[in-house]
């Protein structure tokens, strides 16, 4: 899933300096999920909002609508009417559906509300943790489905480097785990070591061509 | 279809001279959607009431406010007014213009009356019916444990007409039951006699509860059993799973660690000194004994009753010499003053010490050394025989099993955490009870008294055989859930789970029989995918849209 | 809404100490509006937020004791809350207009009142300052 | 003309090496002081790439430095800051200036260092790096392409032998070894068990490579507890602070520079390495010092 957070209100603040009536706009799928931008928090920015222009004297009019995917145009098109009201959106989905956003109505200022900061998932309530980097050229079956790439701080592909602190921590963070120090593990309890003794070759980096683009079986 | 609201105002006899009724209910009657004001005297009384079920009916009120006393002392019974006049109970909001408005403020407080009613009004605006329904429930009750309490738990719920299991891991039943015999001389044996000869009972041994799912009136437990799975249905599960003890070797209470200590016996624990006092082929007798204990931030009704009647025991057996180091004698428990008393009479040393005594080897010999507080000089003793402090902790498996049942521990480990709601047997999961050593350091009083309350509980909660539940009224919309567990969660009570309606996808679902209607997930939901009937966003934020027009 | 203080009041704790408050004959300002609730943990920021919108000079949320939330956990949850809410009302610079979380007990009508009047205090002090 | 490293290597019972850490700027002077000061009392001279992610003179422009006043530079390459392209260029041109021997390193995080915010670049790890110069030793490069004029580089790397746990760490040292390497630079280390554990570890894997100790001096108590707190991979034992707490004050870098010489003496006539790396960043003008008194000079 694909997790995000809140931009910081100055920010938010700034980009809507110049209207006084926005469309707060949240999406009901991963961004929901991880408290980011789902309908709960398009109610809070929006009072939040308010209030902060409101105290400048200035205030400032909002609608909030939060549609099931705003990476898809026809759940975004739904919006039309309430687009067709305001001066700009604010919205509270991922960068994807950002753009979706501000291509479907081009002639309306789109502001991204989060910044989007990985695909990852839950450890416990409120916590969300990286996992998958997007590289498009999965390593996984090597490691014990510990994902080197982004789990290791520096991406390494061929075992930890020489920062690993005490009992397997990151050389960067005493609280996150050294990823190299998990796969052995891992690799260890399967019996399976000999995966982390092969070498692996340099990793391809273009896997995914930019702009990316994957195209299924013609159904 | 804009709804009918009636307000019934009520001026309880006359108490509330700070308000006036007639400017009130003037000011009333204007805010939007009230069809009626009514001013009745005494509202709750059998007249009132009445008035009330006539006015609702002849002006066909679909929604109803009583301004008046708090809702915490009569709502019931105007929910009852409502339902005898064909509405549902939760179609009432109250005002509460007595306790928070009439009685909290001197001067005129007609204004403000004004306000907490137009709340009220903004509120019961908005308001929905609550389905109830009789659900039908198990009145079978498993009972984990198979120690006293219970055994004793079995006992007395078989005698209210229930249908205990008790489910022990061990081969046989009491096994650690054998301290209880000693000191408080129950006799376990034929209790267990009487349980397993009860036709209502039954004893499941050598089984280990699994996997727990369901609410109170209908848990779906599994059960192990010598290999083999077995599933069951029960309205009620009562913790009986005791604590142990471990000498407080090495645990920084000051004693020698064990590796330091001279031969095996010269330090014991209340348990072998028992065995010791007992053993009729041995011929060992210390001359001095000397017994520490209390020292431990726990609580010393249990090592104050051993030491009592060991040293008792000791006194008679041997003719020992004993001194008993300690901070405190607990003598809250029944009939423990006594002993202590006795204790004194015949001889045995009580020194009463604020810091931890020093112990030391000395010539084969236990030297203890502590500052006696009223003496206010150091005292030595040298014994033959040292009973350490005992700590107490909960029986293996407790925290597994408590996590089965999504059920928290106290810092210790024990269940319970003193919670003063729930407090002494409740716990947060309704239908899930605790009894007896579980909770931790207990005299024999309060076990009693927890297997009292625990089988009150769950008499008043399955015996008539159906409970009343209010139906979906918290509910997750299946339109909006988007799964992200969050619910499941934090809801305190584990009254929420991922399941299916009707073969649809996976969504929260809440168990109308589990959830005790604190809205804590209602308020977490990143969807807004959770109604609370009465305390809905939309009713609450109507009420303080209502102050904020005043 | 002329300097209402808006209080969500939990009904196992706060709510029967604002009941005893007015039973005993203890004062605190007509200001205060209580709004029920079930448990400080069914109230979220969002209701902070709107009360302050729709013109509250303050929001309480008061709720069971320590280790004494009738729902386990939702008199934590509360407080966590309202530490969130006032960090994003710091966050637009509205320091003037307290958030703030009490604990009390059902039979602690003092402490009821000495939280309204210590928010009434507190209300008063910073709109001197200003 | 100092010898080659390589040469060293085969044929020195006991080599000596250490660093020359390159200033902030572009004034050079202090790292010539350091070279005329150390170029003919150790075997090489190890430049740091960057070191602790902390932008500097380049590790590349004072080994050609060392060069030209007749040292024997050792090049210290991370793969922190340059895509394999960058790495492979700065070799051709490293090795077309005559340094002959490279050391691969992974590279420390760039959150630690002073341009937190830069992109990371690890391209490449550092035993993929060490195949990357055997390639360019080859005669080709990555993407196998010929190369004009031969490469031969001397290749070492490092290690962690007191880490904990030290298993991942040693299938790395592992892979590195099988990679080939002719000589391992250690992370410094205090405890010698530890080290002659690693010892025993990579001769039964490679005989031949040489394993240089790290030397790293300890000058005070204050010192000794911040790297066991925040340097990974080092562990000071309490005996050794213990030493340093006796020692007057003002004396602290005096008593650190004792314990390393006694370490070294100890390393050498006990032959649990071939050699020392002695890493004094900062104080470099004081290494001669732990030299004398480790009977070095």
């Amino acid at each position: 899933m694909i997790i995000a957070e809140r931009k910081p209100m100055e920010e938010i603040k700034q980009a809507m300096a110049l209207y006084k009536k926005v469309l707060v706009a949240g999406c009901g799928t991963c961004v929901t999920v991880c408290w980011a931008g789902g309908e709960k928090e398009v109610g809070i920015l929006a009072s939040q909002l308010r209030l902060a222009r409101s105290a400048e004297g200035n205030e400032i009019v909002t609608l909030e609508a939060t549609v099931e995917r705003q990476c898809e145009k026809e759940m975004v098109a739904e919006l039309e009417d309430k687009v067709a009201e305001v001066e700009a959106v604010l919205s509270l989905a991922c960068g994807s559906g950002v753009q979706v956003m501000a291509e479907l109505f081009e002639d309306k200022p789109v502001f991204p509300a989060v910044n989007t900061t990985f695909i990852g998932m839950p450890q416990k309530e409120g916590l969300w943790v990286e996992m998958c980097g997007a590289c498009g050229d999965c390593f996984l079956d090597r490691t014990g489905g510990i994902c080197p790439m982004v789990r290791c701080a520096k991406g390494l592909l061929n075992g930890p480097c020489g920062g690993t602190r005490k009992g397997g921590k990151c050389e960067i963070d005493p609280d996150k785990d050294c990823a190299w120090v998990l796969v052995y593990r891992r690799l260890e309890k399967q019996g399976r070591l000999d995966l982390m003794r092969q070498y692996y070759t340099p990793k391809n980096f273009r896997a995914v061509k930019r702009p990316g683009r994957v195209q299924a079986a013609k159904a | 279809m804009e709804a009918r609201i009636g307000v019934f105002i009520c001026n309880c006899g006359g108490g509330m001279k700070n308000i006036d009724f007639d400017a009130a209910g003037a000011k009333v009657a204007k805010i939007r959607g009230v069809t009626c004001v009514n001013l009745i005297s005494d509202l709750c009384l059998e007249e009132g009431t009445e008035k009330m079920a006539a006015r609702i009916r002849a002006e066909n009120l679909d929604k109803v406010v009583v301004a008046g006393c708090s809702p915490q002392f009569k709502e019931h019974v105007f929910r009852n007014v409502l339902e005898n006049a064909g509405l549902d109970g939760h179609l009432l909001c109250m005002a509460n213009i007595r306790e928070q408005c009439s009685w909290a403020h001197d001067g005129d407080v007609t204004e403000k009356a004004v306000d907490l009613v137009k709340m009220a009004v903004y509120k019961a605006r908005l308001l929905r019916p609550v389905e109830k329904q009789d659900i039908a429930v198990d009145r079978k009750v498993l009972v984990v444990g198979g120690g006293f309490s219970a055994v004793a738990s079995a006992l007395r719920l078989s005698r209210v007409g229930l249908r205990p299991t008790v489910l022990e891991k061990e081969a046989v039943l009491g096994t650690s039951s054998e301290e209880l015999q000693r000191f408080y001389g129950f006799d376990v044996s034929s209790m267990i006699g009487a349980a397993e000869g009860d036709a209502n009972i039954e004893v499941l041994t050598s089984a280990r509860m699994t996997a727990a799912k369901g609410a109170a009136g209908d848990f779906l437990v599994t059960i192990m059993r010598e290999g083999e799975e077995i599933s069951r249905k029960y309205g009620a599960i009562v913790f009986a799973t005791g604590y142990r003890t471990e000498l407080a070797l090495d645990s920084g209470l000051g004693l020698p660690a064990e590796n330091e200590a001279v031969s095996g016996p010269k330090i014991v624990s209340q348990e072998q000194l028992f065995d010791m006092l007992n053993d009729p082929f041995t011929d060992t007798k210390p001359r001095t004994i000397g017994f520490v204990f209390g020292f431990s931030d726990e609580n010393s009704r249990f090592p104050t009753l051993a030491t009592l009647n060991n040293a008792l025991a000791a006194k008679k057996e041997w003719d020992s010499e004993i001194y008993v180091f300690c901070r405190d004698v607990e003598v809250d428990s029944e009939g423990v003053e006594k002993l202590y008393r006795e204790a004194r009479e015949c001889g045995v040393v009580f020194l009463k010490c604020e810091a931890l005594p020093r112990i030391a080897v000395d010539n084969g010999r236990i030297a203890i050394e502590a500052e006696d507080v009223f003496l206010g000089e150091d005292t030595v003793v040298a014994c033959d025989l040292l009973v350490a402090e005992e700590l107490l902790f909960p029986t293996e498996g407790t925290a597994a099993l408590s996590s089965l049942l999504n059920i928290r521990l106290d810092s210790r480990g024990f269940y319970q955490d003193e919670n003063v709601h729930l407090y002494p047997v409740a716990s947060e999961r309704k239908g899930v009870f605790f009894v007896g050593g579980c909770r931790g350091d207990l005299d024999m009083g309060r076990v009693l008294t927890d297997i009292s309350s625990a089988v009150m509980s769950i008499d008043k909660l399955l015996s008539s055989g159906t409970i009343t539940a209010e139906i979906e009224r918290v509910k997750a919309d299946p339109q909006k859930c988007v799964a992200c567990l969050t619910c499941i969660r934090v809801c305190p009570h584990g009254a929420v789970q991922l399941g299916r309606v009707d073969g649809g996808k996976e969504i929260a679902v809440i168990a109308d029989l589990a959830c005790d209607a604190c809205g804590i997930c209602a308020a977490v939901c990143p969807a807004k995918a959770i109604d609370f009937q009465g305390y809905r966003d939309d009713q609450l934020l109507a009420q303080i849209e209502a102050i904020g027009e005043s | 809404m002329n300097g209402r203080i808006i209080a969500f009041c939990c009904e196992h704790s706060a709510y029967p100490a604002a009941d005893l408050a007015g039973k005993l004959g203890l004062h605190y300002p007509e200001t205060l509006r209580i709004i029920r609730v079930p448990c400080a943990g069914r109230v979220d920021v969002i209701h902070m937020l709107r009360a302050l919108e729709k013109g509250a000079s303050a929001v309480l949320v008061l709720g069971c004791e320590d280790g004494a939330c009738h729902h386990i956990t939702g008199n934590i949850r509360a407080r966590e809350r309202v530490k969130h809410c006032d960090m994003l009302l710091r966050e637009i610079g509205i320091d003037g207009r307290p958030v703030v979380m009490f604990n009390l007990s059902p039979n602690a009508p003092h402490k009821f009142v000495k939280a309204a009047n210590e928010i009434t205090k507190i209300i008063k002090e910073s709109r001197e300052a200003r | 003309m100092a010898t080659p490293f390589r040469e060293i290597l085969r044929t020195k019972s006991f080599v000596v090496t250490t660093e020359v850490g390159p200033d902030k700027g572009s004034n050079v002077s202090k790292a010539i002081e350091h070279i005329g000061l150390l170029k003919d009392k150790v075997d090489g001279l190890n430049v740091t790439d960057n070191q602790s992610s902390v932008m500097r003179y380049p590790s590349l422009g004072t080994c050609l430095l060392i060069k030209e006043h007749g040292g024997e530079p050792v090049l210290q390459v991370t793969c922190r800051d340059r895509n394999r392209l960058a790495i492979q260029a700065d070799l051709l041109f490293a090795y077309s200036r005559g340094i002959s021997n490279v050391l691969c390193l992974t590279g420390d995080s760039i959150d630690v260092g002073d341009h937190k915010e830069a992109k990371q670049v690890f391209d490449l790890d550092s035993v993929q790096l060490i195949h990357l110069v055997h390639t360019l030793n080859s005669g080709k490069d990555m993407a196998g392409n010929e190369l004009s004029g031969g490469i031969d580089f001397c290749i070492g790397t490092s290690a962690s032998p007191s880490s904990d746990p030290l298993e991942p760490q040693l299938i790395k040292v592992e892979k590195k070894l099988k990679a080939g390497v002719s000589f391992i630079q250690t992370q410094a280390v205090y405890e010698l068990d530890e080290l002659k554990r690693f010892a025993e570890f990579v001769r039964k894997m490679d005989e031949e490579v040489k394993i240089l100790a790290g030397i790293v001096p300890v000058i005070g108590v204050k010192m000794a507890a911040y790297m066991n707190e925040n340097v990974p991979g080092i562990f000071i034992p309490q005996r050794l602070i213990d030493e340093l707490a006796e020692a007057p004050k003002g004396t602290g870098v005096s008593k650190g520079i004792e314990i390393s010489a006694r370490m070294i003496r100890q390393l050498k006539e006990e032959r649990i390495c071939d050699g020392v790396h002695i890493m004094f960043i900062g104080r470099e003008e004081r290494v001669p010092e732990i030299l004398e008194a480790a009977g070095l000079l």
